[in-house]
């Protein structure tokens, strides 16, 4: 299951991750094909979709576009199916979702679909600060914090491999 | 085990996938009057708008039965239930018994009595679509009765397909039930803009037929507007008939938190169902798809042994009204008592009201606005307080 | 019992494919696990020629049937294979968490056959598998590859089982390093993974294990933990580690010095846990998988020569092989030459051995400094032991001679040097002087790997601990026989052990957990196994279980041509009586050896003439099918 | 006198007692994937760092749970996470500074330590004392002994 995690304390608002997702998905570089936003106002500040595991917008969903592909870890959009009812929106706890026009037909639900293609978030491997961060699974993420604290405690120098 | 599922939409498959989840030998048996898989309603409007195709209105395949090993019961309606042995009649003389049992019966349309005639339909059903369909195509004039929200998805959808119609409200404004006054006074002006003919407090007093069918509606003050075909979009009822006089019933069938009934082995979920809201001060009957969908799953969790809880009504909706998003969640109504208050925005075509109580909010309308509502909503699930952070107002 | 006793998946290195198989329910009920099935699955797997070092020869890992759970001091992992060392059986068994990592991963047996064409290593993530090319970690040491492989899978929680350069290097006693420090050392199960170009396998598990019974388990669990914090041993043992116990063994003049030229140390306290608690060498504990002492030790030098060094250990065994019986006495050089073991990949006690070994035939001459390439290889030298170690490890010089074991190396250098070369069946014994340990000495005269105390750790007739004696007295009817210089009753101590032993060791226990300390009976043990599996099964019938275990290892043996002379020990113990004890038994006279032999066959029901089980015995022990084969090529008893 | 789950890293064997006992306490069976606490080990350095929830005065994961299904029941203080709102975002994973919240593999659901709601499975198991649930004036106590003991050479 993919994990994207968002730390807005230490976004410095350079919209790396908008210009890179913008790139990653075809863009006109005008920012309108990013996945992920900066807000210069309002809440969230950051928005990007988390992947939940038992995701609200996929059981609001009315056509049965949303769903959890369970191979790749990623909760994705058929925009095929999609009718554009804004209900996904209404749901989405963390504003991920935008309505986009897609292919001429009128808006459709569009949101991260975690690079699939490139085997894990671009915007991720490009936020310079640590603002957003992603692991495989969330086992892998809280993990690798674990580690990273726990080889502080102890004064014994671990080599093990905070970063390991 | 033996379970048996009345209902194949939304709140049934979500129960059997949850039941299949925990237990994956138990006999699962879904009872339906429909003879064709589940579809779905809400996917109605959309179908009649030519954005979904008819095969796609349907949420399963006969293949999903059979690989969940499930017994099919297709267009065999359930006629009676006895509690006590635990034994369900069918309407083909057939008796089930089952360990436990899952009402989904879902809502049938509110019918008017001045509306048994021709050229008279709801729009429940997908035989009611393609009608409606068919006689916009064919350039039939078409009167909404109805101003809620299926009857403004209807009138948005018929503008899709080039047919203008008429949407009769009987209250002094339309979407009355689901947002405020200032929405429904923008989104009126809205529909009006794009050539929809909306009369608010309109009340239908027969229907006027001639040798060719229906030729118009005749309003109460009078009035006649003349149509083919008339849509009446009056709301829903829960189907409670089958379990009336077994089980609790006020507006639906009662239910606690975890979608049982008043008598064990007995559940039920969606449409049919009255169950406690978010803020455990009553119990509501919620059509939306969101609820059927977890409140099934929650009962098919239960009733499997496992368990899960349902958080409660939240009543929401959401919908495209030709370009512009509306959303509405929560209570609306902002009574003059004490504490009671509500904020609005207003920016150009943006408008965002909350209402709030105490320190929480507790209702939303947004109108063309609809990033904040999953935050707001958020919001009021975790009990309202910190809306200020989220709403520069 | 899927659940519980993981499958088995079948690896072949050569194909690069993998499979899974489960584990059949009957044999669980007649092998238990861990130990037993590996036995059988060897049985199954080889022939009376399989070379040990060839591609056709498989290595098996088994988790003990309990490892994983709570069950305290339950999460050893047992490694079979025919030995690069001896050529005979060869079990060995490592603590450490990797064995409950595979079983997390659903599977409890690891079967390992073929050859890769070039270094490769394993990733089992949950049951998937993955070869992986180990060419760039190939000569890493164990410590490096631990680390290279987690940083490369991304993920420092898992557990990996290396070998070092000595396996590579197809050292004779290279062992297997779990998590690092824990050992499956002896008999050179390193170097049977080395021949097959196998440098590690990292495991991933997330999954559960669950009991057939869980409340009945939870409960059975509670009491042997219990009875395992009550052990009037346990608090030394998790205090001081097995080094704790030095001083006491040596009083009994059972602690080998010098190459078995002494049975006991004059400055015995230098090398005891207690010297390196005191000094500050150690620094903490550390447990194996669900125990409740942690006996495992680290240990670090922040001063002096070897300020720097780090390591596990040092254990009993280390101090006694690489301290005592080279003479050294300076913990330093112990804990350093045990870190240089331990990242190298070897086990201590062989290489403790061969060192010292080298260092007596340097002493009469019949090698020079010349042929050590100039080190001056004097008793009680430890930077000269140091340096050996890695001359072994790396097979340079003399090092090439010694990394073949003690007797090939004896051949090589010939005289008279057989006669202090300690070992039998080709294996180095271990640190007990059997002159002063009767039952040890029949244990390790019959162990079908060659002397050492791990086929049955007979630690109960020292008579230190009050639960030992109780523990002799249920034997053979009186507590006087809790006294190591006995020869009388030693076949019924032994044979009870080692009913015991292959129980614990099955289900993944201990020994410390049922035959050093005893919290741990038979009897816990089925109900614990019940249990576990829903499968109900009696003392008697468990502690079967066990002989059947043991009578297996050594069909194995007899299949592959092993006779009575090979219950032997090292000619030193046989022939020379120790000086510090003046008393007239103070030696493995082959006559008593002898007699102690003839009790133990009959009370096995094995053919005294030639050691062989008899049909009626493995009938009798529902291994008929086992009966037949050696049947078939004539060595039925 | 508000009682917390202590951790002595220094003590610790890393013999992962605790964490079969978590996982058994609260699904049954063994799985240190499943356990609320877990264990982080450094092996060649035979370091072992029990982690597991410190009950933060201001809780991120708390703060961060869109759905309001991280809580804590006030009479303990105990964590509760509310299965039936947590849609499994995972917010507090990222949230939790330590590194202790995960989400359950099978159900992906938060999982957090809730203390076992008064008497601690994992203490009762930890022979090494490395694990103790106690009012943290006595934690205070024990760690200003050990640095003060560092101090002096004597």
């Amino acid at each position: 299951m993919l994990s994207i995690g968002v730390d807005p304390a230490r976004c410095t608002r350079c919209r790396r991750c908008e210009a890179v997702c913008e790139m990653t998905h075809g863009g006109d570089g005008q920012g309108g094909r990013s996945r992920v936003r900066i807000r210069d106002s309002g809440w969230p500040p950051i928005s990007i979709c988390r992947h939940c595991e038992s995701a609200p917008c996929a059981d609001a969903c009315v056509s049965g576009a949303i769903r959890l592909d369970p191979v790749a870890g990623v909760v994705e959009i058929d925009v095929a199916r999609c009718v554009g009812c804004w209900s996904c929106v209404m749901e989405c706890p963390f504003a991920a979702i935008a309505m986009v026009d897609v292919a001429g037909q009128g808006a459709r639900a569009y949101k991260c679909d975690g690079c699939r293609e490139w085997g894990f978030p671009r915007c991720v491997a490009y936020c310079p600060t640590g603002a957003l961060r992603a692991g495989a699974g969330a086992g892998e993420m809280s993990g690798r914090v674990r580690r990273q604290r726990a080889a502080r405690v102890l004064p014994g120098r671990p080599t093990g491999g905070a970063r390991a | 085990m033996n379970y048996v599922v009345v209902g194949s939409s939304a709140a049934g498959l979500s129960a059997i996938h949850a039941i299949r989840k925990l237990d994956p030998c138990g006999n699962i048996t879904v009872v339906d009057e429909e003879s064709r898989p589940a579809y779905s309603r809400v996917l109605l409007t959309h179908y009649i708008a030519g954005r979904v195709a008819e095969r796609d209105l349907f949420l399963v395949e006969e293949a999903f039965y059979r690989s969940y090993g499930v017994r099919t019961l297709l267009g065999v309606r359930a006629t009676g239930l006895d509690p006590g042995r635990r034994q369900l009649y069918l309407a083909d003389g057939r008796v089930l018994d089952y360990d436990s049992l899952l009402v989904a019966t879902g809502a049938r349309a509110v019918v008017p009595s001045w509306s048994r005639t021709g050229g008279v339909t709801g729009l429940r059903t997908r035989e009611d679509a393609v009608r409606i369909r068919n006689a916009a195509l064919a350039g039939r004039r078409v009167v909404i009765v109805g101003g809620g929200p299926v009857g403004v998805k209807l009138a948005c959808a018929l503008l899709e397909l080039g047919v203008t119609p008429t949407l009769l409200a009987s209250s002094p404004r339309i979407l009355s039930q689901v947002a405020d006054r200032e929405a429904s006074l923008m989104l009126e002006q809205h529909l009006l803009r794009h050539g929809v003919r909306v009369r608010c407090g309109a009340e239908v007093g027969e229907v006027a037929a001639g040798p060719r069918g229906t030729e118009g509606v005749v309003l109460s003050d009078g009035s006649t507007v003349p149509c083919q075909l008339l849509v009446v979009c009056k709301g829903v009822e829960p189907r409670t008939e089958l379990v009336a006089g077994h089980l609790a019933v006020r507006r639906g069938v009662l239910v606690d938190n975890g979608m049982r009934t008043s008598v064990p082995g007995v559940y039920a979920a969606g449409d049919v169902a009255e169950s406690p809201d978010i803020w455990g001060e009553g119990t509501r009957v919620s059509a939306i798809w969101p609820h059927a969908v977890k409140q099934g799953k929650v009962a098919g969790t239960n009733m499997a042994g496992g368990r899960d809880l349902f958080p409660g009504v939240l009543p929401r909706n959401a919908m495209d009204v030709l370009g512009m998003p509306f959303v509405s969640m929560g209570l609306l109504h902002v009574p003059a008592a004490a504490g009671w208050r509500s904020v609005s925005r207003r920016r150009g075509n943006s408008y965002l009201r909350l209402v709030i109580r105490g320190e929480s909010v507790v209702g939303a309308v947004l109108l063309g606005c609809p990033q904040l509502a999953g935050p707001i909503q958020a919001a009021i699930r975790k009990g309202g307080r910190g809306w200020e952070q989220l709403v520069p107002l | 019992m899927r659940e519980i006793a993981g499958d088995i998946l079948y690896v072949d290195l050569s194909e690069r494919r993998a499979w899974r198989e489960p584990v059949p329910h009957e044999d669980i009920l007649k092998f238990l696990g861990g130990r037993g099935l590996n036995a059988h699955l060897l049985w199954k797997l080889t022939g009376p020629d399989t070379d040990p070092l060839g591609p056709e020869s498989p290595l098996v890992f088994g988790t003990g049937l309990l490892s994983g759970t709570e069950a305290p001091c339950s999460g050893r992992t047992t490694v079979t294979c025919r030995s690069p060392a001896t050529g005979w059986y060869l079990k060995t068994s490592g603590g450490g968490h990797w064995g409950g990592e595979l079983k997390f991963a659903g599977i409890g047996y690891l079967v390992i056959k073929g050859k890769a064409d070039h270094p490769v290593y394993l990733w089992i993530d949950d049951g998937r598998v993955e070869f992986r090319d180990a060419r760039p970690i190939w000569g890493a040491d164990v410590r490096q590859t631990d680390l290279a492989i987690k940083k490369e899978v991304g993920d420092g929680d898992i557990q990996v089982a290396v070998i070092g350069p000595a396996g590579e290097r197809l050292v004779k006693f290279a062992g297997i390093m779990f998590s690092v420090y824990n050992t499956a050392a002896r008999g050179g199960a390193g170097a049977a993974m080395g021949a097959k170009n196998l440098k590690a396998v990292a495991v991933r598990g997330t999954g559960a294990l669950r009991a057939a019974q869980p409340a009945r388990f939870h409960q059975a669990a509670a009491v042997c933990r219990r009875a395992l914090l009550a052990d009037s041993g346990g608090e030394g043992l998790a205090r001081y580690g097995t080094s704790g116990s030095v001083e006491a063994v040596n009083e009994l003049r059972a602690w080998a010095a010098y190459n078995f030229q002494r049975s006991r140390l004059d400055d015995v306290y230098a090398v005891s846990g207690q010297c390196l608690a005191e000094r500050g060498y150690l620094k903490r504990r550390v447990a194996c998988l669900a125990c409740v002492f942690g006996c495992h030790r680290y240990t670090e030098l922040t001063r002096g020569e070897f300020a720097g060094c780090y390591t596990g250990g040092p254990e009993l065994e280390t101090v006694g092989a690489l301290g005592s019986g080279c003479g050294v006495s300076d913990p330093e050089a112990i804990i350093k030459a045990n870190e240089l073991c331990n990242v190298l990949g070897m086990d201590t006690i062989s290489c403790g051995s061969v060192i010292a070994w080298a260092m007596e035939c340097y002493e009469k001459g019949l090698i020079s400094a010349r042929d050590l390439d100039g080190l001056d290889l004097r008793w009680g030298d430890g930077r000269a032991v140091i340096e050996m170690v890695r001359r072994i490890a790396y097979r340079q010089g003399f090092g090439d001679v010694l990394a073949e074991g003690v007797r090939a190396a004896a051949r090589h250098v010939g005289g008279d040097s057989y006669r202090w070369a300690m070992e039998a069946k080709g294996l180095e014994q271990s640190r007990v002087d059997t002159r002063s340990a009767k039952a040890y000495a029949l244990a390790f005269a019959v162990n079908p790997r060659g002397p050492d105390h791990l086929h049955t750790e007979t630690f109960a007739e020292f008579g230190l601990s009050p639960e030992g004696r109780a523990l002799i007295a249920r034997i053979t009817g009186d507590e006087k026989y809790a006294n190591p210089y006995l020869a009388e009753k030693r076949a019924e101590i032994v044979r009870w052990h080692e009913d015991c032993y292959a129980v614990t060791d099955a289900l993944g226990f201990c020994a410390f957990s049922s035959t050093a300390l005893y919290g741990v009976t038979p009897a816990r043990m089925a109900e614990l196994f019940s249990a576990a599996t829903g499968h109900e099964i009696s003392e008697e019938e468990i502690m079967r279980a066990g002989r059947r275990i043991v009578t297996l290892e050594k069909c194995f043996n007899v299949r592959a041509g092993a006779v009575r002379a090979d219950d032997s020990l090292p000619w030193r113990l046989m022939h020379e009586r120790t000086p510090d004890r003046p008393d007239a038994d103070a030696i493995n006279a082959p006559e008593e050896l002898s007699r102690m032999l003839d009790e133990y066959y009959s009370l096995h029901g094995w053919d005294p003439e030639t050691s062989w089980p008899t049909s009626q015995t493995l009938e009798s022990l529902d291994l008929g099918d086992v009966g037949r084969q050696l049947a078939a090529v004539g060595k039925l008893g | 006198m508000e009682k917390f789950l202590v951790v002595y890293p220094d003590l610790c064997t890393g013999c992962r007692q605790c964490e079969l006992a978590c996982s058994y306490h609260h699904e049954g069976v063994y799985s240190p994937s499943l356990s609320r606490i877990r264990l982080v080990k450094f092996e060649d350095r035979c370091l072992n760092v029990p982690v597991v929830c410190s009950y933060c005065e201001k809780p991120p994961c708390e703060a961060l749970c869109p759905t309001g299904a991280m809580s804590t029941v006030p009479e303990g203080p105990y964590a509760l996470v509310r299965e039936d709102r947590c849609i499994g975002c995972k917010e507090c994973v990222h949230a939790c500074p330590l590194g202790a919240v995960q989400l359950h593999p099978g159900s992906g659901v938060a999982m957090r330590c809730d203390l076992c709601r008064g008497d601690p499975a994992c203490v009762k198991v930890c022979a090494a004392g490395a694990i103790r649930y106690e009012p943290l004036d006595a934690a205070v106590r024990e760690k200003r002994r050990a640095r003060a003991t560092s101090l002096n050479p004597l």
